[in-house]
């Protein structure tokens, strides 16, 4: 099975899917359906054969693998270089997992479904293509090439302010990345490669890390996003069609601190260092700040925006905390928050898709006619609280832990975005689903019909599963995030440690059995 | 059984919830809730009975690993059932009182429409509540902390039409947040310094860490004490302790059942299993012990001067909840550990036992919870019930003849007041005299609210009192049951808990450095009697006010405008808080949004490049004038631009 | 007083500059824009021939030659278009050239 | 002394005419300066040596080229009225501009320097005039060296002349051409029509 | 200096004159009817001339007594330029004949400014130079006003002209100071006169460089010398306008290139300042000016006027990479720009052309193919990956790295977001819009045949890049060997 270019696979086999598509004849309805069945059937497949990613995954091992490389650009060695790690893998995973429930979910959609399903299968390439990526240049070419299909995604399938929304979204990020670009290209001429393997191993020199990483994260803060760099967010989450938002939000925002813990930590430690007060400050805004503005939302799509910010700035909050409960809580807050938000989204579709309006104040009582969609909302609604047991608690946990090693100011502050999430959640969930059920068209909406609940279900149970059972994610996370841990603490100047033990002089007395 | 005792009640939830969703008609998926969910948690209730023997009396303490939960380097949680005498006696406490309160459900219950749902959260909630007691690490006693604020907000807003528990419960859920905040960051400070979240562990290194000191933002602390200071802001979060209190008398909001199960024998206890749980901390962080002790007798006082003016019945019950919390985290303050585990079980009995009874006064005047309302001599109309809360309210008082024997309250009360006293500190002195005023005041609202509820003539509204009735037998076979416990617990288990069993009986469950409980059964012997004293002046106060002179209180309110609204108001917490923190909150998002993202983000970032690029744009194209000239003058001072640049740079 | 290389240098750029000031001074006429490009080419070919002379190198003048050649060739091409442009147009005054413009 | 007085002469009598050139108000006079404007540059080749190209120059600009302009000058029949002379108004900035230019390049050109290695960069010596004047001179080299440059001349005129017809030549609606093969392929059917005309109704022709 | 003729190394050119002239004869006797086939035959001069084009064996050589370079570089941008100027013809066949100025002088110009194209980036020489670049030029002069019945195209004509003229004015004034100082037009010789300046430029040559940079850069419409194209751009008839945008601007950037690579190569110190200030003038200008444009062709003035910018970008590093950078730069521009063209002349609608933006409105409903193809055309030129125009960037990019001129780079890149503006805007257009009437339905051969090819490649560039990649790194390295 491994001697099998599986990544290579599970990147292009959507672009299969799309190339069928393209093709398809026949009136506009047959189209449109057999379009949306070769979508299904082709994310389905692809998500089936990234499983292996899961089962043959050697979760000892902190290395790349399922490595696959050729030439690519010759003369340059650029290659065409293909492998996973822990770090990587959990994302292709949520890439594959969620694409098929986003062509579930667009069932309904009935305008152009053909170029629709292309676009999203396109995503699916680019967007695994964005994980798997193990040079930098293709990395880059796949970061960079999602937000074609994801402008057209929000620009034709949007809502009111599409157009603006896609502007912003497509500019605002392009001007993050393209300075990145810039930084890669120094890279090359500094190390003549752009091996990301080689990269990591690859000490570069105080200065030129300084000015690298300001241009990384330039664009990584962008696709985040991070306080002050988020306001496309809302817009774009907003107009973006369901599936749209829940792409953006699931795996889109991941990009961002996916480039964070790939690049910037483990390639620039000292200036990663040297910056994390920096981003910590702006990750407790994002924290606060976004919490606030979502607690004052009049649109539902646009309060979940806002709380993806919000819940980002624990992701970034943890990376730059470096610790391995930091890092590693961020990975699994990014993944959490991949599964929860979309399913918000989702959700928020559902009741968009029978009133098509996201006013807050137009909704109230749900829960009287649809009692099935009121349970799936507040399972997720918890989740994105971070309440124990369910996805969002353990990466929420681990990043404040991890953080708090290293700045408990951090760590506090952050934490009262726990309590503002909650409100705002709760406020949410209070103004839509509870209630008195008053409004006459409130009155004939449907439950979850089948489709939905067939959407919602592997969302469900991912959510608990996650929150019950982290452990297999975690073990899978865990050796590549040590390797980062390890090297960057390697490279940092001084323990940051806050507790003092007089009476020892080692950490001997926490008793070993502690691991 | 270790393991089902605590995972009954899931199964119990998840039935529940399967029942709720199955296309079965509406009665028989009521009826197979109630059974199913019942029979769980009765079972659990009797497994528990029989692990209270074999590790609370038989000492045979053990934990029941699961699998890992969480573990990311160095930190490790698992999930696992810890089973010691204080967990044992909690689970003992938590699954009696459950099952008793799922009994009760189904008679109290019987006209609402959803009642799997209800019965499918109560099992959720015991199921959450034995997970926190059964916790061998700090986070799954997070999870469980958290899983029952999650109950308890379902079942607060349980009747999610009212708009008013909707609030209740968000606030409450909120509330709770703001605690666990402090316990978060307790949780994580533990780990900071301990390096792992393992009770055992953690307690194990204790002695080794008590002079070490700990940063924590830009201020250098002893580590435990600031700790242990932090998880005590989510134990007050829990039980409503002063300041983190206000949301505990919103919540009765929820059906009684539930205020009797989460908001009065066990939820809200959690704070006080917290800090007994966490004693080998607490000892050797003398200052955090303090700010405990001042704590929970300030919130003895603050809520029993509350619930002498409050009308409503359950609200009354629930300030003095919160004042009993009081008297169990002075307890713990003191170092007398066991005794606020004492009153811990005992209170949850008779507290349990006053709601519930409430509760079928309730449900005998047709949900009329206004006790302005009730009285009428109803007394007769539902003996049982009468007698019941006389039996509550008699072992809430703490009443009992010294040296002979009383009430449940009777002896944990008396040993908490013995403890502040013989701690000889000066935060003992004042919890001991705080406590006896409260405890004046308590048995003052205590038959306040039997003379209103049952005697005094009634409102201008007959109809509820004339068509009062007395409750089913399902209802009342659990207030037997708890009036039972409310009868005897005390008795029973003195010997056990603070008697000369306590050392044995606790084990390693309960660490204390100075054995406040050996100092309190060689205090002065005057106690119990002033107690008693107090109590009965109390009581005699009442009756004065309420039998004798029903027009006197409002007179006195009158005189006393002030006062009166104070308290009515209750020290008008809420409102200060709508003003420092939910006004402000809103206002600030508002403002951030409009202002910060709308116009300083938004419109000074990428619309101002946006616009600024539009405004360059058409300046460039008016560069393109069309005319020929322009053209080959642009072109002659790039020329000059460019000759100019060379020949000032051969200058240098 | 000797005539010496730069002089023949100065007299080319006054000329030169004349030429250039001819097209973007000139709103009148596009005939005399054609005229000025004369002048320019004028100049570049005195440039070149002084240089040749100065060098003793005859590349300068095969040079100047063939600008003459082709210099013709193009103001018989620019007279052309003028022709074509008048004849659409009705004008050649240099300011109304101006259809196409931002 | 007089080579240097005969300098002076052209070259104001040139500066002074290309002035005229563009600050003419007539076209007209404009080509007459130009045309002036050749005959001083003549001089100035002759000067120095260059006697075949001050003859072009005389031959081809002014007997071709500047007749030419004058040619196009009076067939477009400019209405001088409506010119405008309407560029005081940027003059000043014209002016400065352009009279930067010049001074710069008058201040790099008057100190001129050749390189140091034009020595071995000749590569067509002017031979001794006495021997080989300059037009022979010229001669060897533009068929022998520079014939592949001479043909692309060669074919710059050919493009010239192909533009300047493609634009101007049109053949105007209403000029009755003759058609030769046309003529002889007309055929008799063509030529004349037959109608039977019906008696006393007569024919429309 | 060699004093061979070799003239077999002149194929190509001398191939094109004969072709030039026996379509010229084939025109003149056959009459208006034979256009077409006189087109074809001009697609096919050319295609067969770039298959002619050679490359000798020792990498390098010149012919005709040293006027004519023949390298891998001359034949990499040769070919491009013939293989552009053959695409121009194609596109425009049926649309001259439709709008009525079928000439059988148009191939056959198009094929002389090939041959002056040929010359120009073969020269070795001032004067092959010159000439090379007027026999392009005046062709090109005649090419914009052939339409000679509009006004616009006259008008086009007419500034095109006059501003031509008034560049090579300036690029003969630089010549002759170059050839004053050095006493010798020829580059090789130049260059070695060159490598005894380096580091202390005598002003006089900087001036030459400077004027004749100016001037090429006139050729190459870069800003501030750019003032001309947008309005030749929209008032020459749209094939021609396409040609322009392609094979002229090739073969200048092509020249401008060796010019200053060649015999400046050792001066980069003192002319890699002019490119820097040539490049980020234009980048501004073609990204700020085309944002307020509303007619296409105008717009794609503007573009282009950008994209050399960023082929100046990679100049300005005046090394190897930075050649290579130009050479897949402009192959790339080359074939997203006549894609974008070919699909402009589809835009008609009842016969007629169409050309504001606004007309595109809703195209991916009407003509989802045609839309799809100009959209691909519109992200490659914004240089979003995986498509074509990206990579281009980044090889321009990455040699303005290695030289260290991360300022430019970095303005670079922040211009081309700028850019990527309006080139979303006509997506936007294509695919938000609510359908305008459409187009009509049938595309016209000529543009559908390039457009599928422009687009091919530049879709599917990055699967196999190496081709391309290879080949200009051959050319580039070749330009750098003499």
């Amino acid at each position: 099975m491994t001697d099998w270019p599986i990544l290579s696979i599970i990147t292009f086999l959507p672009l299969v899917g799309a190339a069928f598509i393209l093709f398809l004849n026949g009136t506009p309805d047959v189209v449109a359906r057999n379009a949306r069945w070769a979508a299904l059937w082709t994310s389905l497949a692809t998500f089936a054969i990234s499983l292996v990613l899961w089962t043959d995954f050697d979760r000892s091992a902190g290395g790349f693998q399922f490595v696959e490389r050729t030439v690519w650009i010759p003369g340059y060695s650029i290659g065409y270089h293909m492998g996973v790690d822990g770090i990587s893998a959990p994302f292709i995973l949520l890439s594959t997992f969620l694409t098929p429930l986003c062509i579930l979910a667009s069932w309904h959609v009935s305008e152009r479904v053909r170029e629709y399903m292309i676009a999203f299968l396109v995503l699916e390439t680019f967007m695994v293509g964005t994980f798997a990526a193990l040079d930098l240049l293709l990395f880059y070419v796949f970061f960079e090439a999602v937000l074609i299909p994801m402008f057209l995604i929000i620009g034709v399938w949007g809502g009111k302010r599409r157009v603006y929304a896609a502007f912003k979204f497509f500019l605002y990020t392009l001007a993050g990345s393209v300075l990145m670009l810039i930084a890669m290209l120094a890279i090359y001429w500094q190390t003549e490669t752009t091996n990301i393997v080689e990269l990591l191993e690859y000490g570069f020199p105080r200065q030129m890390q300084m000015w690298l990483w300001l241009a990384f994260f330039a664009s990584f803060a962008v696709k985040v996003p991070m306080w002050p760099v988020h306001t496309w967010l809302p817009d774009a989450h907003v107009e973006a069609p369901t599936a749209g938002s829940v792409i953006l939000a699931g795996v889109l925002l991941k990009m961002g601190g996916y480039g964070l813990v790939r690049f910037s930590v483990p390639m620039f430690p000292e200036a990663s260092e040297y910056f994390t007060p920096l981003v910590f400050a702006m990750s407790i805004v994002a924290v606060i700040y976004t919490s606030l503005v979502a607690l004052v939302q009049e649109d539902m799509k646009k309060l979940i925006a806002y709380s993806s910010v919000a819940h980002m700035g624990f992701v970034t909050m943890g990376i730059f905390a470096g610790t391995r409960q930091g890092v590693e809580g961020a990975m699994f807050q990014m993944i959490s928050h991949g599964v929860v938000s979309g399913a918000l989204f989702l959700c928020v579709g559902v009741v968009y898709d029978r009133l098509h309006t996201r006013e807050i104040a137009r909704y109230g009582g749900l829960v009287h006619r649809m009692p099935a969609y009121a349970v799936v909302f507040m399972v997720f609604t918890m989740a994105s609280v971070g309440l124990p047991g369910t996805s969002g608690f353990v990466g929420e946990f681990l990043v404040l832990a991890g953080t708090y090693q290293m700045s408990t100011w951090a760590a506090a502050l952050a934490a009262t975005g726990v309590i503002l999430g909650a409100a705002y959640m709760l406020y949410l969930y209070r103004r839509i689903v509870f209630g008195k059920l008053v409004r006459d068209d409130l009155k004939t909406m449907l439950d979850l019909d089948l489709r939905e609940k067939i959407v919602f279900a592997p969302l469900v149970i991912a959510t608990i599963w996650l929150g019950v059972q982290p452990k297999p994610v975690l073990d899978m996370i865990g050796p590549s995030v040590q390797a980062i841990v390890e090297r960057y603490e390697a490279d940092r100047a001084g323990s940051q440690t806050h507790v003092e033990r007089p009476n020892s002089t080692t950490t001997a007395q926490v008793p070993e059995t502690a691991r | 059984m270790y393991s089902a005792a605590v995972l009954l009640p899931l199964l119990g939830f998840l039935a529940g919830s399967l029942v709720l969703m199955s296309p079965l008609p509406a009665a028989t998926r009521d009826r197979l809730a109630q059974v199913i969910t019942t029979a769980c948690v009765g079972l659990a209730a009797i497994f528990s009975l029989v692990i209270f023997a074999q590790v609370g009396i038989g000492g045979q303490t053990r934990t029941v690993e699961l699998f890992t939960w969480i573990a990311s380097g160095s930190f490790t949680a698992n999930w696992a059932f810890k089973y010691d005498a204080l967990s044992a006696n909690m689970v003992c406490v938590v699954t009696i009182v459950s099952s008793m309160v799922h009994l009760y459900s189904i008679g109290y219950m019987a006209d609402d429409k959803s009642i799997p749902r209800f019965m499918s959260y109560l099992s959720l909630f015991t199921f959450f509540m034995l997970m926190l007691v059964t916790a061998d690490n700090f986070v799954q006693m997070f999870f469980g902390w958290e899983g029952v604020g999650l109950a308890s907000y379902l079942l607060i807003g349980f009747w999610y039409e009212k708009e008013s528990a909707n609030e209740a419960s968000i606030k409450a859920f909120l509330v709770n947040r703001v605690g666990d905040f402090g316990f978060a960051l307790g949780i994580f400070g533990v780990f900071a310094v301990f390096g792992t979240v393992q009770f055992d562990q953690v307690f194990a290194a204790v002695p080794t860490a008590a002079d070490w000191t700990m940063r924590f933002l830009s201020w250098e602390f002893h580590a435990l004490t600031a700790l242990c200071l932090l998880l005590f802001i989510g134990a007050c979060g829990k039980s409503a302790q002063l300041f983190l209190h206000t949301w505990l008398p919103d919540a009765m909001e929820g059906p009684t059942p539930v205020s009797a199960l989460i908001h009065a024998a066990t939820m809200v206890t959690a704070g006080v299993f917290m800090v007994c749980r966490l004693s080998p901390m607490f000892e050797y962080a003398p200052t955090a012990l303090a700010v405990v002790t001042v704590v929970g007798a300030s919130t003895a006082i603050f809520a029993a001067s509350v619930g002498l003016v409050q009308n409503d019945i359950k609200r009354v019950i629930a300030y003095s909840t919160c004042s009993q919390l009081g008297y169990m985290f002075f307890a713990a303050g003191v170092s007398a550990y066991s005794a606020a585990m004492f009153h811990l079980t005992t209170h949850a009995f008779f507290k349990a036992l006053l709601f519930l009874g409430a509760g079928s006064v309730i449900h005998a005047l047709h949900h009329e919870q206004d006790m302005r309302k009730m009285g009428g001599n109803v007394h007769t109309k539902i003996k049982a019930t009468y007698a019941m809360m006389w039996i509550g309210s008699l072992a809430l008082a703490g009443m009992g003849i010294p040296g002979i024997g009383g009430f449940a309250g009777f002896y944990s009360k008396d040993i908490i007041m013995e403890s502040a006293w013989a701690a000889g500190s000066g935060v003992g002195r004042y919890a001991f005299w705080l406590g006896l005023v409260a405890a004046t005041m308590t048995a003052f609202y205590s038959w306040r609210l039997l003379f209103m509820s049952f005697h005094k003539a009634p409102s201008t509204d007959h109809h509820a009192v004339d068509h009062a009735h007395e409750s089913p037998a399902v209802m009342m076979i659990p207030l037997y049951v708890l009036a039972f416990g409310a009868v005897v617990s005390g008795f029973a288990l003195n010997h056990l808990f603070v008697g000369e069993g306590r050392e044995h009986f606790w084990g390693e469950s309960i660490k204390v450095l100075h054995d406040t409980i050996e100092h309190a059964h060689h205090a002065p012997g005057w106690i119990p009697p002033l107690l008693i004293a107090v109590g009965l002046a109390g009581i005699g106060v009442a009756y004065g006010l309420y039998i004798r002179n029903p027009g006197k209180p409002a007179k006195i309110a009158a005189a006393n405008q002030g006062l009166y609204r104070f308290l009515l108001n209750k020290w008008y917490f809420d409102e200060l808080y709508d003003a420092l923190f939910v006004k402000p909150s809103f206002a600030i998002g508002r403002f951030l949004w409009k202002k910060g993202d709308g116009l300083v983000i938004d419109k000074g970032g990428p619309d101002a490049i946006a616009a600024g690029t539009l405004r360059l744009a058409q300046r460039a194209s008016w560069l393109q004038t069309g005319y020929l000239y322009h053209y080959a003058f642009a072109m002659l001072v790039g020329i000059v631009i460019l000759a100019t640049w060379y020949v000032l740079r051969a200058g240098h | 007083m000797e005539i010496t290389l730069g002089h023949y240098l100065t007299v080319a750029a006054i000329l030169f500059t004349l030429g250039i000031f001819g097209i973007f001074l000139n709103r009148k006429n596009v005939i005399v824009i054609l005229m000025s490009v004369e002048l320019m080419l004028l100049a570049v070919n005195v440039n070149l021939v002084a240089f040749s002379t100065h060098l003793g190198d005859l590349v300068g003048q095969v040079f100047a030659l063939l600008i003459l050649t082709v210099a013709a060739a193009e103001a018989a091409i620019g007279l052309a278009i003028l022709v074509v442009y008048f004849r659409n147009r009705g004008t050649i005054a240099v300011e109304d050239i101006n259809m196409m413009k931002g | 002394m007089i080579e240097a007085i005969v300098f002076y002469v052209f070259s104001a009598v040139l500066v002074a005419s290309a002035v005229m050139v563009i600050f003419a108000r007539n076209p007209v006079h404009s080509v007459l300066f130009l045309i002036l404007c050749f005959f001083n540059a003549a001089g100035l080749f002759v000067l120095m040596g260059a006697e075949f190209l001050a003859m072009i120059l005389v031959v081809v600009y002014v007997g071709a080229v500047a007749v030419l302009f004058l040619f196009v000058v009076m067939m477009l029949d400019v209405d001088f009225a409506a010119l405008r002379a309407g560029y005081a108004k940027y003059l000043p900035v014209g002016a400065a501009v352009g009279v930067i230019l010049a001074a710069e390049l008058v201040f790099v050109l008057a100190p001129w320097a050749f390189s140091p290695s034009v020595p071995e960069a000749i590569a067509v010596p002017i031979p001794d005039p006495g021997q080989i004047h300059n037009t022979r001179a010229l001669g060897l080299v533009l068929y022998d060296q520079y014939v592949f440059v001479f043909q692309a001349a060669g074919l710059i005129l050919l493009v010239a002349m192909i533009g300047a017809i493609v634009l101007t030549l049109r053949e105007r609606e209403g000029v009755k051409r003759q058609s030769i093969p046309r003529q002889i392929a007309r055929t008799r059917a063509e030529g004349v029509e037959t109608v039977a005309v019906k008696s006393r109704q007569g024919v429309d022709v | 200096m060699t004093t061979d003729f070799l003239p077999g190394l002149a194929r190509p050119e001398i191939f094109l004159a004969c072709a030039g002239l026996f379509l010229l004869m084939v025109g003149a006797f056959g009459g208006e009817n034979k256009v077409r086939t006189l087109s074809w035959l001009a697609i096919a001069a050319l295609v067969i001339a770039a298959l002619l084009n050679v490359v000798p064996a020792e990498g390098r050589a010149t012919a005709f007594a040293g006027m004519l370079v023949v390298d891998g570089y001359a034949a990499f941008a040769k070919t491009l330029c013939f293989l552009a100027t053959a695409a121009a013809i194609l596109m425009g066949i049926e649309f001259n004949e439709r709008e009525g100025f079928a000439r059988v002088e148009y191939p056959v110009l198009m094929v002389f400014a090939a041959l002056g194209m040929s010359i120009m980036v073969g020269a070795n020489d001032l004067i092959t130079l010159y000439m090379g670049l007027e026999l392009q030029s005046l062709s090109l002069y005649v090419l914009a006003a052939i339409r000679r019945d509009s006004i616009r195209a006259t008008e086009a004509g007419l500034k095109y002209f006059v501003l031509g003229a008034l560049s090579s004015g300036l690029l003969l004034y630089g010549a002759s100071l170059i050839y004053g100082f050095a006493g010798t037009t020829n580059f090789d010789v130049l260059a070695a006169s060159m490598i005894d300046q380096a580091g202390a430029t005598p002003i006089g040559v900087t001036f030459g460089i400077v004027f004749v940079s100016a001037a090429l850069a006139f050729k190459v419409s870069a800003a501030p010398f750019h003032m001309w194209t947008p309005d030749v751009y929209e008032g020459a008839p749209t094939p021609v306008t396409a040609f322009f945008a392609a094979a002229p601007k090739m073969a200048a950037i092509a020249l401008l290139a060796r010019v200053m690579v060649g015999p400046f190569g050792p001066l980069v110190h003192d002319w890699q300042q002019i490119v820097v200030f040539l490049a980020i003038a234009s980048m501004a200008i073609g990204s700020f000016a085309a944002i307020a444009q509303t007619n296409i062709k105008r717009l794609m003035a503007y573009s282009s006027i950008g994209h050399v910018g960023y082929a100046l970008v990679g100049l300005a590093s005046g090394d190897e990479a930075g050649v290579l950078g130009v050479l897949v730069y402009m192959a790339i521009y080359l074939a997203m720009n006549l894609a974008a063209f070919a699909a402009i002349l589809c835009m008609k609608r009842d016969g007629r052309m169409v050309e504001t933006i606004s007309d595109l409105a809703g195209l991916a409903r009407t003509q989802p193919v045609l839309a799809a193809a100009l959209g691909i055309a519109m992200f490659s030129m914004a240089g979003i990956p995986p498509l074509a125009g990206f990579f281009g960037k980044m090889y321009v990019f990455l040699a303005a790295v290695s030289a260290g001129l991360y300022a430019l780079a970095v303005i670079g890149v922040l211009a081309s977001v700028v850019s990527a503006f309006y080139y979303l805007r006509i997506v936007k257009v294509m695919y938000f819009d609510a359908p305008a009437a459409g187009f009509d339905r049938r595309l016209e051969t000529g543009p559908a045949v390039v457009l599928a090819a422009g687009s091919a490649i530049t879709l599917l560039f990055f699967v196999w890049p190496a081709p391309l990649v290879s080949a200009a790194g051959a050319a580039a390295a070749s330009l750098f060997a003499g």
